[in-house]
């Protein structure tokens, strides 16, 4: 477990952020230009898409496929309402923050989980491949439960409306993870074999790109966005996961998902969005405010998965399901 | 040479709405506008930049309209229902321009 | 602070044809320009976005000229040659320099 | 025969386009930034053109690399007589507007290319390297006949003036392709083995998320340009490819090219440009609507070429040829 | 609609300067301002494009401030001092804005 | 060694620079879009400074390398005075003009470097790991030089204030080359095998596609910047590196460096910076014309290093210590 920790802690994944996060809060002109950064989370989507679509296509569909997105899809729903009880008692702030806030913690972070990932293969621990669809089911149910938190009672139900609907299923990223998903079931091993070495070999290496450029996201978050956080807040973002965490791995044992599938959902319970909810918060939430929760998300509990969540989830789930 | 008067309109919004906007400014019949982007920026919201983000909340973009100055209300008024609860600054101009006839 | 009364024109124009105007300006003996992107647009001839093409045929940029206002006629004159035939957008509107000597 | 469509069809690569179309027809905002577009058309052009030196140097020059040179610039040249023809004849567009189009189709598409020369690859059948070369020759003869075809007996000469010639000789595509080709044929295998594992290897996966793009863009295309094509000028954009095809082979038979050469030949007789031809043809005709010929070439044409046409133009070859 | 008149500060300056700019306006208590990307351009000293570039020296970017017109004067001397001695063009437009409480 | 200068003539790499130089001078407009090259640069960066610190993991920490750091500061502040009376002595240019260059030529440029150790790699001979650090010891000192020759006597003290330090000590480059060597140093020979094939393996590749932007870069250069030059100034462009290699000579033997080791402390003499020192220059000596340095750096002195210098550079190097 503490080696498992320390290995984590000193790969060139986590240094890569490390060094990011150094550069940014030291102010250097360190930069990854916009269009590299999209670029690189074009490969990653795709890749891990591909991947778990030749995964499924490998070991053939699950009788669990089913009850994993759903699983998901109530976790997504669900974890919202916990996120803003905790964090309206644990801090001062608003209704409208903490709902918005909430929503990033029952959706999931896309970069968190390909670490996982990650991490889990350099063990050598096989997940399920439709892990992959899991994580696209969690992006946008916890987006209706922030809306309607910030809107008991009230008329807040015309915040969602057919257009937003339309972004939210169909943004960017989950288009190209369930694409290149069923692209890899459909091509299964042969096609992995055409592209292999574009999204296995050099994979590891084009994620320490990825997360250099996190880690300098993430520094100008904190340098621009500490002043918003209270001690309450910040206590929330290296807290909240570990309550995920628990309900992944809960949630995963009652499916009998294999060690690296309850370690993976897991890993998505635990991580908050910042791709999906903050955008669609700007549209329906605009009053809410983009610094706190993109703070928290990206610059508290992301860095707080990273380096400690992950190894720890893995460890719980060894010891949970005996793997 | 000969050139006619026109209203040029600067919008600049949050990225995530341009669609917004750019709809219901062909509802209200303006017909011609350009997209600029926006590298940062900085306002009571705090500054921002669009170095490194993939996120798609954040970052502006700005919309520029030139039209004929009668129709500009009805431009005003459909910008204003997009920008009204959103971030972003709009700008109205006096200017002259070539070619008219394309307005 | 002391400012001078001068000319700002804008022209939209096809990238494809960035080359020819800006060679068109210097022969006008227009000295100095900016070129901004243009990530898209709307117009008569449909709407257009830069993103993920690589055609080198669709997409469109700005340049900016500041010159003195009795220079716009010449610079107007040179641009009209080339935009005639193409699509664009030409704007003047006047405006305060800062350092009038540079222009 | 059949049994190749399938497995084009199913290939990664054609999947790939297929998921960019259905995001784009979606309105989904799925998009490749333009940067990262162009550097991909960068690296193909590098590597195809790398490789076709490299396979040159390797099987020694031919003796029918000038006949075969001069073969497709009378194809280019005289391609958009057949295609301006058909096209009056079949779809009411006017002469302008006709004009533009069959110099597209005059022209060539170097994706198009690439994904045959793919294609090939994984039937395990060698064609001539210097193809990559012919390619290059085909790009501007066409652009020739579109504007002698719009200005026949009128002054249109102006319309070509020295600065578009040089544009068009010298325009980037064509600089890196031939460029690159001249560096393959000079360094040869040596040269090979030092960047094999950057323009080999990862060939493939490149040209899935550059095929995504392609597609998003055709996609974008059909919503906004479906409006100008009538019935005869899509029947055109799904035809005129087996013509060109048909001429292609003819062609190829006579040279005495290989089945992979005479393929190829056949891929970009049949392909219609969409990078050259459209900026020449903003720039010395004006007056010619691009919705039309970039939804000709791009949302119909090639994606006609990339699933049955690919395929199709394979299994003639072989059967020509008896390869 | 009701606006507001208000001036268009535009800044067009190196790439380089851009943060030594935008900390002088924040000093002088300009709170709000946009960066647009310049992707080439000529002057004086020569012309220059973004092409392909990697180096941070060269390169020029366009600030943006919309301002009440009686703060004009400690903006234009805010940014004067960092203009100085480098080169880059400062213009003031007239404008009208929606929503003045903003700014 | 005519040999070793032919081999190096007719690498990819070369031919690639050559090609980008042909289509600026023939004003094609291929180019490569600034994203991509920032992205390519940070590629690059990252790669050789993780090399770097896996081959000091490696091999231990030599006693040397503190030596060597302290070598490469020295000859960062003294070359500018020797290439400060050299150019003055040799053309026409004004002491502010020649200071900046000056300061160009003691600091480094990171490509020579990358070009360098390519080659030395190529043939088998491995360097000290630490030089990536010497090259970033390497960029700074030279701008006070500059500085300092350009206010002798006066008041020039005040051009470097607190910011700008600031920024040349955390200029982006620096910070991800140093960043990078101790990712590599902390995760060693394990961290590498994860990475490899993305930072080792495609290196070549993408070095080629950097070295074609470069060679646009530098033809732009020459196009815009020849006229600027006199003749006593190119030939301060060709001749100043020999004696920065010289120089890089001395200090290699005197610290018994490696024959890689040396060769590479000769080319970081004889490159002149294009990156941080143009920088600097513009912000605290905007009086200099930077189409002087920048032409001078770019398109003079680093096409000479790249075709003739390395190769002579290392036969001096395998000459002098036997290697
Ligand atoms: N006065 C202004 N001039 C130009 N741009 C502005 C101004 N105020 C705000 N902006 C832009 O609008 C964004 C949001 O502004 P705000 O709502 O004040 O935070 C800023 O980050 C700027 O990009
Ligand atoms: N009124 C306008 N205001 C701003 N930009 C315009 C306007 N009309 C046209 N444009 C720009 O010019 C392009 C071509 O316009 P058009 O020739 O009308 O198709 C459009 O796609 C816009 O980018
Ligand atoms: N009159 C002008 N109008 C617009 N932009 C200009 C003008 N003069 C200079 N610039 C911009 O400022 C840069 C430097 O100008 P200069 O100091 O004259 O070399 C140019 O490369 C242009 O990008
Ligand atoms: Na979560
Ligand atoms: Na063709
Ligand atoms: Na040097």
């Amino acid at each position: 477990m503490l080696q498992l920790a320390a290995d984590n802690l000193l790969s060139p994944i986590v240094l890569s952020f490390v060094l990011g996060l150094f550069a940014a809060l030291a102010r250097s002109d360190l930069s990854v230009p916009e269009a590299a950064a999209k670029a690189l989370s074009l490969y990653l989507l795709f890749a891990i898409g591909f991947k778990g679509g030749v995964a499924v296509s490998d070991h053939g569909i699950d009788a669990k496929l089913g009850a994993a997105l759903l699983a998901g899809v109530v976790l997504s729903f669900a974890l919202p309402l916990v996120a803003f009880g905790y964090l309206r008692a644990i801090s001062g702030m608003n209704r409208t923050d903490a709902a918005a806030v909430a929503g990033h913690y029952g959706s999931i972070s896309i970069v968190t989980f390909v670490a996982g990932s990650s991490v889990l293969s350099d063990a050598g621990i096989v997940a399920e491949g439709y892990m992959v669809a899991v994580a696209a089911a969690m992006e946008a149910p916890a987006i209706l439960s922030a809306l309607w938190l910030v809107s008991r009672g009230s008329a807040g139900g015309q915040r969602m409306n057919a257009e937003l609907w339309h972004e939210i299923l169909l943004n960017g990223s989950i288009v190209l993870l369930l694409g290149s998903f069923a692209i890899g079931w459909i091509t299964g091993a042969e096609g992995l074999a055409k592209i292999e070495s574009f999204i296995v070999s050099p994979f590891q290496g084009v994620l320490c790109i990825f997360l250099l450029d996190m880690g300098l996201i993430a520094g100008r978050g904190l340098r621009e966005g500490s002043k918003v956080l209270d001690a309450g807040a910040i206590g929330f973002g290296l807290t909240m996961p570990l309550a995920g965490a628990a309900a992944g791995l809960g949630m995963g044992l009652l499916l009998g998902l294999s060690t690296g599938g309850v370690m993976l959902l897991m890993v998505l319970s635990a991580s908050a969005s910042y791709i999906a909810v903050p955008a669609a918060m700007r549209v329906a939430l605009p009053e809410a405010n983009p610094s706190i929760y993109l703070t928290l998300s990206l610059a508290v509990t992301f860095p707080f998965n990273l380096t400690v969540g992950i190894p720890l989830y893995l460890a719980a789930a060894q010891w949970a399901t005996g793997g | 040479m000969q050139t006619h008067k026109a209203k040029r309109v600067e919008i600049t919004i949050e990225k995530i709405m341009e669609r917004r906007l750019t709809e219901a400014l062909q509802s209200a019949d303006v017909t011609g506008y350009s997209v600029l982007p926006v590298r940062g920026g900085s306002g009571r919201s705090g500054s921002w930049s669009r170095e490194g983000q993939i996120s798609r909340g954040s970052g502006m973009v700005q919309v520029i309209c030139i039209i004929r100055p009668d129709r500009l209300d009805a431009l005003l008024e459909a910008a204003f229902e997009v920008v009204e609860s959103h971030i972003g600054v709009v700008t109205v101009t006096d200017c002259e321009v070539l070619r008219a006839e394309r307005f």
